[in-house]
């Protein structure tokens, strides 16, 4: 129903949410905001990309994977790669024994640019490597994994190993990777230099563009039938696969997709930071994406955003006034967020303020009224996202009766 | 300059110093009023880039993780850098201007160093940075700093392969550390085979191609193995074993952090008694600070290869230890780093005070010659490369934590951050 | 849909020599049987007998050790569970497993055998047609009224049956029920009865059940199981005549 | 790399490598062995095992320390002291956190493995604030110092020795505990079947919080141990995660033997390949295989083949 009336959808209570992120987003923040303290809400929202994909990767179905960082960092020294070469010109690094290559490279001996690196030449290769590497990864073990029934703790703990695996093999390849250092002083984008404000602030709107591109994607899969398998992949599997589903290939694509969000969002990264280390990947890195998703309610993508930004926020808060206390506050918000409100904001949100709105609905949206038994209180904001699949005012199904 | 020279300088420096806090604070007082009406040269001419300067004060930036895995290594650089801010103003500023700094914490997280140094040199304009201590931090900050033309003094001894015109390295880089320890243990130990062993990240990577090439190439002695262990790692069983199958003359070590317990305790049971010095042990790493984790038991009789020991016996060292331990409590203990970063405000001051002016582009004409002679390692001059000419020394591991000086260089050793030849 | 049994005159499913051990012990041993298209088999047995992992073994839910399932010509043993759906059995579980959290229509049209790819599922659009096919099966199994109540809201009876409706609209040539009436009041049993009468007007059914006089409502031949083994086979009269069977299962 | 050696130097090596890779083995079981009780026991994770061991550290630490200023006459022996210790805190310990989050979150393997993860964080920043974030050196006896002569080349590490003890008489004594005794058996129905166990009278939240406790107590006992091989700081915990979870995961669930024989497997694999390969690519290498393993053979070395 979004693309056939979208000005309709935008009045509706789910556009609305939307609306409202956009005007936080694109309006409020940047008016509010310096450009040092928008650049690192800018970082803060690449963090919401990999939130997102775990959303729909864990929330919706059930596989919690320990290792986004994995696909995070990919995306991010993918785009690293290409802004290293564009840095590294044979007359910025004259003074180098062999002049043309990263830095760090000719400090290890390499008298050549490795073949891998070769291609981050072209814009466009990266571009695609951006999102293709993770999928690829994530393809490879979601295939190796899922299609022997592997899930839970242990899909959990084999993506945490691969996360450790791979930062140490970062490390250790310095000579092709920059090491523990990772890939810095990166300047220009095809010539424009990404260091000043004004670029800092571009990006900015560049990545709340894709973080919306991202959203949007997202909703769709979620709205469509696939979205419903996801789902009820998560709580009945087997009638799932024996209503003729191959379960495997959804919980593969549902990885890979998520995996595409995080390399996205490492890519905005590095643009944004401006370098890439692997201190983004390994294990710690990895499970705090976890609780981004799971404050902002582990079945909710708009929660993700606001997830995201408020754990991210709070951290350097904390650690501006009183570090000592943050991991404690970490800590809590963990076992907090299992334990009390395992909807996290969402949840809290469904539960107190949605009633409130309500009212305020009630007189415009009728059907609203319709959907409403069809809630449970364990669906955080029931209306913006599961309405669709419950209000038959809006599914060709009611009309065809009538 | 010789020895008795820096010892008279010292000496001269330490009346001030030596004394109680309130009467240096006193003195200081005093010093300020007259030189206020006098000799303070006005803000328009010592500050034309709107640099946070005013007509008392100055105002400068300390960056160190206080939070994270690296707040344990970073904290003695904090303090040491508040004590020398402390003992400047007391001894009337620099060009007559309090210095007043504002703290930043970069949590062991490397875009928070870049974030935190963009912040104190937009917002708070300050003079001069005094921070970052890991290369990967160093990394991070350098693009700021250059972008923006500040100028940050790193206290911690590196790799070398960098020689940025924003920052003055005032830590040995690693032909300083490298070269002299091993010469010296090829001449007075008669050492012909090291056994070289890091852990894995760039800092013992390089400093192990410089040593390699210098006992290959330059000594034409043998390296009979070369290992590195993940930064963490635990179980050096492996590595204890192939070191008594080669059976080196030196284990030349550069391994950092929690591996360091782990490796000496294995190194130590596995019957490796140092102080016989079959086979002798050298290490670039394990400073005062780190023997307190590792317990001194354990590195009893392994040398290090430094510029500065607390043990060191100059008058500049004592004041600075008991200035040190009267600040910050009596079981203090002072590291190489904690006193390279002790060195960076009095080099910054020298430098302004020289230009007089604090404008980063006036400073950094002068940087080069700059000296100063009552530093606790004993003296230091700026080379035009902006690292520091320094001795080198070794010292073996006591029980009590502690390094005996066993040997230092006659000659300051030349800072040499691209060597020829070693890459 | 029984155009593809007709050209293989003979039995739609044949179960030959089928054995499945779990850590030695033998679930099934050297089970055989025959379906003939469109019968209603009903096999009962005591607990343990190894009823239901029959039903796992020709479903695909656990892998055989040895043996044969031939499914109109098509070796079952060496398919996905999915495909094994795709070529026409259904699978009924002993506790109704419905999706909760969706409507009965949802249910429906997510069991209807149209966009089981993950692009399809992405590319599914609800037409009229599924709309249809859902309102028929809706119809077979008294839930019409119900469509758009979220399953959790129905009752037990009415999810056995939401279940069966699933399995219907895959239009599948073989139904396996796991105890279909098992928890059902008097009603909700003559009710269910006479639904499986419908289905079987163009379905071949494969049903475990205890109810003895519901077996003998519905029954075309009876299957005893007794330790992983065919015990007796034969009319409902005939098992129960068998002292084999009155042994170890009716009890005298 | 062995030219130039006679074959008795290369014999004693390989002795002594073989000591190694036995006593890495031993430092998996004694790390992996608690923490596959809880998971055999639950199906959870228990994302805080690093650090119950590294509180089990600490706790030789402080005893190391009251024992030289009060009973220095008794120094040579307070590490069994320290062991119990340490043992009885971690269990407390563990009881108490079963009964504040674990028992309400069964059913929720992976919302354990998050609230055990914050468990994690919040006690690192603990011993931050308490002990200060430097590593903390543990002075052991003397007698654990040093090594015996077993040749002139091959010497044993005596501190070796004795972790390895530590970790046989351990694994002795879970075997037991879970195979011979009544609470062993009452945990195992649990475990196959948790209404019925209940329906007979067992009283399965007092074995969960017993098993929860036990894995921790000998978390706690490894910790112990390691103070003589390893380092004992906040965040030392952190270092043992991916091993000790890998070694449990490829042993395969509910089986304690798979444990024991996965942590051989990965130790001597490990041990070797440094020997022959760096430290970094050998730990690499490892970790690949045993990923590579799990993924054709998720369900580990020695899962049961059931009715699912």
């Amino acid at each position: 129903m979004k693309s056939s009336s979208p000005l309709k959808w935008f009045a509706t209570r789910e556009g609305l949410y939307y609306v409202a992120l956009a005007v936080l987003l694109v309006v409020l923040l940047p008016l509010a905001l310096d450009p040092f303290r928008l650049n690192m809400v800018g970082k803060y929202l690449t963090y919401a990309f990999v939130a997102i994909g775990l959303v729909m990767c864990w929330g919706k179905a059930g596989i919690l994977s320990l290792g986004q960082g994995v696909f995070f960092g990919l995306g991010g020294y993918c785009m690293a790669m290409f802004l290293k070469l564009e840095a590294s010109t044979p007359e910025a690094t004259a003074i180098q024994s062999t002049p043309g290559i990263p830095d760090f490279m000719d400090w290890n001996q390499l008298t050549e640019l490795p073949w891998f690196w070769e291609p981050f030449h072209s814009f466009s290769f990266t571009l695609l490597a951006v999102i293709g590497v993770p999928v690829l990864l994530a393809f490879v073990i979601g295939f190796a994994m899922f299609t022997r029934r592997v899930g839970g703790v242990y899909f959990a703990i084999i993506t945490q190993a691969i996360a450790a695996i791979l930062t140490i093999l970062i490390i250790g390849q310095q000579g092709y990777t920059g090491g523990v250092n990772g890939i810095t002083d990166l300047q220009t984008l095809n010539g424009w230099d990404i260091r000043t404000d004004e670029a800092r602030t571009i990006l900015y709107f560049v990545c709340v563009g894709m973080l919306f591109l991202c959203l949007f994607v997202a909703r769709l899969v979620q709205n469509r039938k696939l979205g419903r398998i996801l789902v009820a992949m998560n709580a009945q599997e087997n009638r799932v696969r024996f209503s003729g589903y191959d379960v495997a290939a959804f919980k593969i694509f549902v990885f890979c997709l998520a995996a595409a969000f995080a390399g996205v969002g490492g890519a905005m990264f590095t643009l944004i930071v401006g370098f890439m280390s692997p201190s983004f990947i390994g294990i710690v890195a990895s499970i705090e994406m976890v609780i981004f998703c799971a404050l902002g309610g582990r079945l909710s993508i708009l929660g993700a955003v606001y997830g995201a930004l408020l754990v991210n926020a709070a951290k350097s808060g904390f650690s501006e006034s009183f570090p000592e206390l943050w991991p404690f506050a970490m800590g809590a918000l963990f076992i907090g967020v299992v334990l009390a409100f395992p909807n996290g904001l969402a949840g809290l949100y469904q539960t107190y303020v949605m009633p409130l709105e309500d009212k305020i609905f009630k007189r415009n949206k009728g059907a609203q009224l319709e959907a409403k038994p069809a809630e449970k209180a364990a669906e955080p904001k029931p209306t913006a996202e599961k309405t669709p699949d419950y209000d038959p005012m809006i599914d060709s199904y009611s009309p065809e009766k009538s | 300059m010789d020895t008795t020279d820096q010892a008279a300088n010292g000496r001269s420096f330490g009346k001030g110093l030596g004394l109680k806090k309130s009467l240096m604070t006193l003195a200081a007082s005093v010093m300020l009023a007259t030189s206020a009406q006098a000799a303070v040269p006005a803000t328009a001419e010592v500050n034309t880039t709107g640099l946070a300067v005013t007509d008392d004060t100055v105002t400068v930036g300390i960056l160190h993780s206080i939070t994270g895995t690296m707040a344990i290594s970073e904290i003695g650089s904090v303090q040491a850098e508040k004590l020398a801010i402390d003992q400047i103003n007391a001894s009337g500023g620099v060009l007559g201007r309090q210095i007043e700094f504002v703290q930043e914490d970069g949590a062991s997280d490397w875009p928070t160093f870049a974030e935190k140094s963009r912040k104190l040199l937009r917002q708070d304009n300050v003079a001069a940075i005094f921070g970052a201590w890991t290369s990967a931090s160093r990394k991070a900050v350098l693009p700021v700093i250059e972008q923006y033309n500040g100028m940050l003094y790193y206290p911690t001894f590196y790799e070398g392969l960098e020689q940025s015109p924003n920052v003055v390295y005032t830590g040995q880089e690693a032909t300083q550390q490298i070269l002299a320890s091993i010469d010296w243990a090829a001449e007075t130990k008669g050492a012909k085979s090291f056994y070289l062993l890091g852990s894995d990240y760039i800092w013992p990577r390089t400093s192990n191609k410089i040593a390699r090439k210098h006992i290959e190439d330059k000594l034409g002695l043998k390296v009979s193995g070369e290992e590195y262990y993940p930064l963490g790692h635990t179980q050096f069983n492996s590595v204890i074993n192939k070191i008594k199958l080669r059976k080196p003359d030196v284990i030349f070590a550069s391994v950092v952090g929690g591996s360091n317990v782990a490796f000496y305790k294995q190194m130590k049971a596995a019957g490796i008694d140092f102080t016989d010095e079959k086979p002798l042990l050298l290490t670039i790493s394990v400073t005062e600070d780190e023997i307190r984790g590792i317990g001194g038991e354990n590195v009893d009789g392994i040398y290090a290869s430094m510029k500065y020991f607390q043990s060191l016996d100059n008058p500049n060292n004592k004041e600075f230890v008991a200035a040190f331990k009267e600040a910050y409590g009596d079981d203090m203990v002072i590291g190489d780093v904690t006193q390279a970063a002790y060195l960076g405000p009095w080099l910054w001051k020298a430098a302004v005070e020289k230009a007089g002016s604090f404008d980063i582009d006036k400073i950094r004409e002068e940087f080069a010659g700059i000296e100063f002679t009552k530093a606790p390692e004993g003296y230091v001059r700026i080379h035009e490369n902006h690292h520091l000419w320094s001795k080198t020394r070794i010292g073996q591991a006591q029980p009590d934590g502690q390094y005996k000086v066993v040997y230092e260089t006659e000659e300051l050793m030349e800072p040499d951050p691209f060597p020829e030849g070693y890459q | 849909m029984s155009a593809a049994k007709s050209k293989s005159g003979d039995f739609l499913l044949a179960v030959e020599g089928l054995t499945v051990s779990f850590d030695g012990f033998k679930a099934v041993d050297d089970l055989s049987f025959y379906l003939d298209p469109k019968e209603i088999r009903v096999i009962i047995g005591p607990n343990g007998a190894g009823k239901t992992t029959v039903l796992d073994l020709i479903c695909g839910k656990t892998k055989a050790t040895s043996g044969s399932i031939k499914f109109d010509g098509k070796e079952l043993t060496k398919l996905k569970e999915h495909q094994i759906v795709h070529s026409g059995v259904g699978r009924k579980f002993q506790t109704p497993s419905v999706f909760e959290d969706l409507t009965v229509f949802e249910n429906l049209e997510v069991s209807y055998p149209k966009g089981h790819s993950v692009m399809g599922a992405l590319g599914f659009k609800r037409d009229a047609e599924v709309i249809k096919a859902v309102e028929e099966v809706a119809e077979t199994i008294f839930l019409t009224e119900a469509l758009n109540e979220p399953a959790a809201s129905l009752s037990h009876g009415q999810k056995q049956w939401l279940e069966i409706g699933m399995l219907l609209i895959q239009k599948p040539d073989l139904l396996m029920l796991d105890e279909p009436v098992a928890g059902m009041s008097v009603t909700e049993r003559k009710k269910t009865a006479e639904l499986l009468r419908v289905i079987t007007r163009d379905h071949t059914v494969l049903v475990i059940e205890h109810d003895m006089q519901f077996v003998g409502d519905i029954a075309d031949r009876v299957t005893v199981m007794h330790q992983g083994k065919v015990l007796s086979e034969g009319s409902i009269e005939h098992v129960k005549s068998d002292p084999k069977v009155i042994e170890v299962y009716l009890g005298h | 790399m062995f030219d130039g050696y006679t074959s008795s130097e290369l014999m004693s090596i390989f002795a002594m490598q073989g000591f190694a890779g036995l006593s890495l083995f031993s430092v998996f079981v004694l790390m992996a062995l608690g923490l596959a009780i809880i998971f055999g026991q639950m199906g959870v994770i228990n994302m805080a095992h690093g650090e119950f061991m590294i509180l089990g550290a600490y706790t030789t630490y402080l005893t190391s320390g009251f024992f030289q200023s009060y009973l220095p006459s008794l120094f040579g022996g307070y590490f069994f002291v320290a062991m119990v210790l340490a043992f009885l805190i971690c269990a407390a310990l563990g009881a108490f956190v079963e009964w504040l989050m674990i028992r309400r979150l069964y059913h929720r393997p992976l919302d354990t493995l998050l609230a055990t993860w914050g468990l994690s964080l919040i006690m690192q920043q603990a011993y931050r604030s308490i002990f200060g974030a430097r590593e903390v050196g543990v002075d052991l006896p003397e007698w654990m110092m040093g090594a015996i002569q077993v040749t002139d080349l091959v010497e044993l590490p005596i501190n070796g020795l004795f972790v390895m003890i530590i970790a046989l008489s351990i694994a002795v004594g879970v075997y037991f505990l879970m195979y011979r005794s009544g609470y062993g058996k009452k945990v195992r129905a649990v475990v196959q079947n948790r209404p019925m166990a209940e329906a007979v009278g067992i009283n399965s939240a007092g074995i969960d919080r017993a098993t929860f406790a036990l894995g921790c107590g000998i978390a706690g006992v490894a910790g112990a141990a390691f103070t003589m091989i390893g380092s004992t700081g906040p965040s030392s915990g952190q270092a043992y995660i991916v091993d000790t979870f890998l070694v449990v995961v490829f042993g395969g669930a509910q089986s304690l033997i798979g444990t024991i024989v996965s942590a051989f497997g990965i130790s001597q694999a490990q041990s070797t390949m440094e020997f022959f390969l760096s430290g970094s690519m050998a730990k690499v290498l490892t970790l690949l295989v045993v990923v590579g393993i799990l993924m054709l053979r998720p369900e580990g070395l020695m899962a049961l083949k059931v009715r699912r």
